[in-house]
């Protein structure tokens, strides 16, 4: 059968595929924009290392390395992460995982990219309009973000406009899963990527209209004084850390639960044996997201906030921490006595863990209450989420690159040179960001165009880390763009997986099936 | 645990900060451990023939209540070090704190106003911390405590300084171009020093005030103006204010441009609405002085700029 | 046909009902009675008018309502903790 | 295998989509309650300024709107085109009527000098400046979302008039159904918070 690369619509060319409904061909124009913003956030993020590289002024001015921070954040997180694992794989493979032809909404999907390209453009175009880029980090706190004379307008739109490709996103997933599994894939037998992304798709319809609601309003503040955010009229800047979190505190479990969806499919594959707790792992997903939207107020602990409230969102802080370990644990028993493979896949897969658990287990300390006080608002933050966020979900990209990528493409990359990368990643991870919670812990504030000598040493091998982390970002990415034309074609299952898209021919064809698949089995049995 | 039994709030963190230290390290070695060893040990040259096992409720069981026990207790001690961060033990020593774009101003029970922080050692120091404009954060991490400077609410906070010494303030929240540079001290004096100086510099205001008003340099440090306006003719973020009356300025108007003398009313207005006009080349930044600044100390102020050739 | 018509004259009437009583003065009470005949004429509107009541497709239409409304009133708790003990 | 694009399907995106609907009016309402809360007594000067008849009638528009959305649902499907025409039109020309008052409302608050940022209106107690900020907001989004249920509605009546909306094809109005009744109860909630709870 031809693939889907062959058989379009009606159009043709680029056409065929900016205006094609079929989820594969989504999945990529997302794989490739994705990638297109996550490049430049790597870029601003290099920029800033090299203006930390020493105090003083090194490369650019205050007001510049503030926009750039904020830019930084804002792609990296609206652009990146959070659109990431389910625009791109869910997309892709929630559809062929259940066994269905297409989402629920087709159209909807298409537009919903439309809609995250439109998001993007404004971002963009925020940075030449009205008073140029914005610097208030991206959190957008007010009142600075209501004062200070860049376009904020036009970026709290452009991620609001972000906000509603998100929620359709989320809508199509919810429904597709609940709608079109074939017969016989019962709600016990769904791979646990396809549990991820439901629980995930959730978050995503639930809390985004919070923040959108909340950045509506910073709008109207800017363009016609409201005044219910502006303390100078009467407003509590408080609420709006209240409501800008109920969203983006349950965002880092959107951005973090496909990736542990990522992580639950590669390692049974690569051990040959099924997961170890398959329902403990679904339930903790579920626990994760529900649980996750109720602490948004471990931000906020030295804000002014009551006690109280600080008291009861440490405790729920903690809470959520339990279901990461039962995944964790559990992942690791996987690995009991299965007959494993480091092959690429699994050896991000294992980087991840080790990762996520160093960025979790910082996080542990942001949530008790005492060593917050000191730890807001410094490098150690800033360490915890580049581990969770990028040694996570961004390791568990690479792990889902390697993995899908002969599915996606019908080519096997280079086998050996991922791990020449893995080993540059590894050591530049660790060297540029380990160092930031040490820094974090002597007092290094974060958002500081210019700092103290006593943090020259740290700040300087930080550095050093970002450039060795970038070879290895180059070299993977180079071997991955070179096997997209020159790479070997490959069966229809290399690595012996046992979940649909595994049955399916390299690359899959137009409509996924031929006949749609009666399902016996759970995902993850091997014999 | 041995918890503030000094009250010393960097030993209350540091002993919760180790003990969450020492859980994490162990369970991140444990968890590193065995995955390393597994992948080893069960490889697929040595181990073939990989084994079914399917879970095992009495290990889900384990793995859930024991971190969840470990994870109560971190939040217990949290919670205890942070109670005693927060009671603030009576008859300690009150400071206000105002929090400005970009400086910090200290103000004592007895009216002196100062931009670095002078408190005895060993004493409870109570500050009451304000903004005058967006939030910023309070923060001495010698002795981890922080606290937002919220517009419109008072924040209290308060430490105790063990030893004599000399101390980082930072602005721990992000305030726009000069955040990092809004930086303070804390010195800790001896207890006589302190008084001394205390009580010394009671004297001092009172004779100013028996003079008459404030002088004109002081009020441009306390006001903060000094941070971005310099009195020698280089512009900073702002535009020197040397030289200044008299001139004639080129403005931008609701977004046109035009020329205007720098009079008295110009000046005043810049102090009250500075963004009404603004002076081109420079961003539209300026906190507005209105409900901050008495009529008298604006007068003083235009005064004095007009003194400066 | 009916029933539609019929709940219309209960919606109405609601209304009027909480007019009315909004003209009484209550005291603390009349933000309490407004808000339950406000939850009573949106489960008028959500069952007969919108079918919530004989959906039969899924079991997810039973718990959409329950569900947002409680995670709304979680949010809302959650909030008041901060701002009442402030 | 269940066809992707099954009523309940639909049914079902459209109900997650009012879900987030509910949510985003969900933030306005927890900053009403909490400004509520902290400023009793302003709010209280303030909504007495509030044109409760005029609320009242809205109120009674948008309800019998509801019920005529409802009708022309319920002839389509027994087959009757023209009458379920007839009272979509019923439903947008009531739909038109509540933006009407709502505008008559708003321009007469606004010559008052009441709306964001007038002066008139910061002279006055930081809670009523607040009161009339979420009032502006609240209503504003809302009708913003009725315009919107206008614009559908519309929508609707060319394609049953064209023909490609009919009885065996109706989830399209039905949907557009579900989407007014929620912009109904959302107004039944804004009712009272504004205009009945003094
Ligand atoms: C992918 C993103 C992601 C993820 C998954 C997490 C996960 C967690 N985060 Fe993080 N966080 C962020 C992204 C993320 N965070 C970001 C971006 C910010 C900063 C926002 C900003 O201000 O700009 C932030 C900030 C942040 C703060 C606020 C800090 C401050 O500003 O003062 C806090 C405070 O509680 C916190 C806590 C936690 C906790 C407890 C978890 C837990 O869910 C972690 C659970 C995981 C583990 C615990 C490790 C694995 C488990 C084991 C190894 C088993 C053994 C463990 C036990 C003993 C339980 N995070
Ligand atoms: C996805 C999230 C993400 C990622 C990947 C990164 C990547 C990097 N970040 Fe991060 N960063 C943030 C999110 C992220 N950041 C956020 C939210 C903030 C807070 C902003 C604010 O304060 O408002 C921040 C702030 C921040 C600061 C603090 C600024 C300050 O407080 O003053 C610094 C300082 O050095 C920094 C450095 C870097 C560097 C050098 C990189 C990188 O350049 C390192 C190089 C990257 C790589 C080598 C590749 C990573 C690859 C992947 C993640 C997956 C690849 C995906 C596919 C293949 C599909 N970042
Ligand atoms: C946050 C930085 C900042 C602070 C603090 C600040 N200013 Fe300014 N000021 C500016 C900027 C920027 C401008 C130029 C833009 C404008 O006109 O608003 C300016 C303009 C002025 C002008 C007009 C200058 C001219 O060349 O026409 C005067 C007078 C002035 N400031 C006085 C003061 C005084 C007095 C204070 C203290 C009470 C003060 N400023 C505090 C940033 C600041
Ligand atoms: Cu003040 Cu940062
Ligand atoms: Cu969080």
């Amino acid at each position: 059968m031809p693939s889907f690369y062959e058989v379009g619509n009606r159009s043709r060319g680029i056409l065929s595929w900016i205006f094609s409904t079929d989820h594969k061909r989504i999945g990529l124009l997302y794989l490739f924009s994705i990638l297109t913003f996550f490049a430049i956030g790597v870029l601003l993020g290099f920029l800033m290392r090299l203006e930390l590289i020493a105090p003083g002024p090194t490369i650019m001015r205050p007001q510049t390395y503030n926009a750039i921070f904020t830019l930084h954040g804002v792609f990296m997180i609206f652009l990146f992460v959070i659109p990431g694992i389910p625009s791109i794989f869910g997309n892709f493979f929630l559809p062929i995982q259940i066994g269905a032809r297409d989402v629920a909404f087709p159209k909807i999907n298409l537009l919903s990219w439309w809609i995250f390209m439109t998001g993007a453009f404004l971002a963009i175009l925020s940075l030449f309009t009205g008073g140029g880029p914005v610097d208030t980090g991206w959190t957008f706190y007010v009142p600075y973000s209501l004062r200070t004379p860049v376009n904020v307008p036009l970026a709290v739109f452009a991620v609001f406009i972000l906000g509603i490709s998100s929620i359709l996103t989320g809508i199509n997933f919810v429904t597709t899963t609940h709608q079109l599994r074939a017969p016989g894939m019962t709600w016990f037998r769904l791979p646990l990527f396809v549990w991820a992304i439901y629980a995930t798709a959730w978050v995503q319809v639930l809390v985004t209209p919070v923040v959108g609601i909340t950045l509506l309003l910073t709008l109207t503040e800017r363009l016609a004084g409201v005044g219910i955010f502006d303390p100078a009229k009467g407003g509590d800047p408080l609420l709006y850390q209240h409501l800008f979190w109920i969203y983006s505190h349950p965002a880092v479990y959107i951005m973090i639960l496909p990736a542990m969806g990522v992580i639950s499919e590669i390692i049974p594959v690569f051990a040959r044996r099924t997961i170890f707790g398959y329902k403990a792992i679904l339930f903790s997903s579920l626990a994760i997201a529900s649980v996750g939207s109720f602490v948004w107020g471990h931000h906020m602990f030295v804000s002014g906030q009551s006690d109280l409230a600080s008291i009861l969102f440490s405790l729920l802080t903690f809470l959520v921490a339990v279901p990461s370990g039962v995944k964790v644990f559990n992942w690791v028993s996987t690995l009991y006595k299965g007959s494993i493979e480091v092959a690429p896949p699994l050896l991000f897969a294992l980087t991840f863990i080790f990762l996520f658990s160093i960025g979790g287990l910082t996080g542990l300390f942001q949530g008790a209450l005492a060593t917050d006080v000191h730890l807001h608002d410094t490098y150690w933050v800033v360490g915890h989420f580049h581990y969770t966020i990028f040694g996570g979900t961004g390791f568990a990209l690479f792990g889902a690159l390697h993995y899908w990528f002969p599915k996606m493409f019908g080519r096997m990359y280079h086998k050996k040179i991922p791990y020449l990368a893995w080993a540059f990643l590894f050591v530049g991870f660790n060297t540029l960001y380990f160092p930031m919670l040490i820094l974090g812990w002597k007092g290094m504030p974060r958002r500081y165009y210019d700092y103290l000598p006593q943090f020259h040493s740290l700040q300087l091998l930080s550095t050093i880390g970002s450039w060795i982390l970038i070879a290895g970002l180059i070299l993977l990415f180079a071997n991955l763009v070179h096997s997209l034309f020159k790479g070997e074609k490959v069966g229809d299952n290399p690595w012996h997986g046992s979940t649909l898209e595994w049955q399916i021919p390299s690359p899959p064809p137009k409509e996924n099936f031929e006949k749609i698949p009666h399902v016996e089995r759970g995902p993850y049995e091997f014999r | 645990m041995i918890r503030g039994v000094t009250g010393l709030s960097n030993e209350v963190v540091d002993n919760v900060f180790l003990f969450i230290a020492a859980i994490s390290v162990f369970m991140l070695v444990l968890i590193t451990f065995l995955m390393i060893y597994f992948t080893f040990r069960y490889r697929r040259k040595r181990n073939p023939q990989p084994e079914d096992i399917r879970g095992n409720l009495w290990l889900e069981i384990l793995w859930t209540v024991i971190p969840t026990l470990l994870v109560l207790s971190m939040f217990y001690y949290g919670w205890t070090g942070f109670r005693s961060l927060k009671k603030i033990p009576e008859g300690a020593f009150k400071v206000k704190v105002a929090a400005r774009q970009w400086s910090w101003l200290f103000e004592y029970e007895n009216g002196v106003k100062t931009e670095e922080l002078m408190v005895p050692v060993g004493k409870p120091i109570h500050l009451l911390l304000t903004s005058q404009d967006v939030i910023h954060s309070f923060y001495i991490p010698a002795f981890r405590v922080k606290q937002d400077a919220v517009p419109g609410m008072v924040a209290p906070l308060w430490f105790k300084a063990g030893e004599v010494g000399t101390y980082d303030v930072l602005c721990a929240e992000y305030c726009g171009r000069q955040h990092s540079y809004m930086l303070a001290r804390v010195k800790v004096l001896s207890e006589e020093e302190f008084n001394r100086w205390y009580e010394g510099k009671g004297k001092e205001l009172q004779m100013e005030r028996a003079r008459g008003l404030p002088r004109g340099p002081q009020l441009l440090q306390e006001k903060g103006c000094l941070v971005c306006h310099s009195l020698d003719g280089a512009p900073r973020i702002g535009p020197t204010l040397k030289g200044l009356f008299g001139k004639s300025v080129i403005v931008l108007k609701d977004g046109k441009e035009q020329k205007v003398q720098a009079n008295d009313a110009y000046l005043k207005k810049s102090l009250i609405e500075p963004n009404a006009e603004i002076v081109k080349g420079f961003p539209p930044i300026m906190p507005s002085q209105k409900g901050l600044i008495s009529e008298e100390e604006i007068n003083e102020l235009v005064r004095y700029m007009k003194e400066l050739k | 046909m009916r029933t539609y018509i019929l709940v219309w004259l209960m919606l109405v009437a609601l209304t009027g009902v909480a007019v009315s009583v909004a003209g009484m003065d209550w005291g603390r009470w009349s933000m309490a009675s407004a808000l339950v005949i406000a939850f009573f004429k949106s489960g008028l509107i959500l069952n007969y008018f919108m079918h919530l009541k004989d959906e039969k497709g899924s079991s997810l239409f039973k718990w959409i309502i329950p569900g947002v409304l409680s995670i709304l009133i979680l949010f809302i708790g959650l909030t008041f903790l901060d701002v009442a003990f402030r | 295998m269940k066809n992707p694009q099954n009523d309940t399907g639909s049914k079902m995106g459209m109900w997650l989509f009012l879900l987030s609907e509910i949510l985003l009016f969900g933030g306005l309402f927890i900053l009403y309650s909490v400004y509520r809360f902290n400023n009793p007594q302003a709010f209280h000067l303030a909504a007495e300024a509030l044109d409760r008849p005029l609320g009242t009638l809205n109120t009674l528009i948008l309800l019998t709107s509801s019920l005529t959305m409802a009708l022309s649902i319920s002839f389509l499907k027994k087959g009757g085109p023209r009458r379920s025409l007839l009272f979509l039109s019923a439903t947008l020309f009531l739909g038109l009527l509540f933006l009407f008052n709502k505008y008559l409302e708003w321009t007469w608050k606004v010559h008052h000098g009441i709306y964001p940022d007038a002066p008139r209106l910061l002279e006055r107690e930081k809670g009523e400046v607040l009161f009339y900020g979420l009032y502006y907001s609240m209503t504003g989004l809302h009708g913003l979302h009725v315009l919107a249920g206008v614009l559908l509605l519309s929508v609707m009546f060319i394609f049953i008039l064209r023909g490609n909306i009919h009885r065996n094809h109706f989830v399209p109005l039905e949907n557009t159904g579900l989407y007014w009744h929620l912009v109904d109860i959302i107004w039944v909630f804004l009712f009272p918070l504004f205009y009945l709870i003094t």
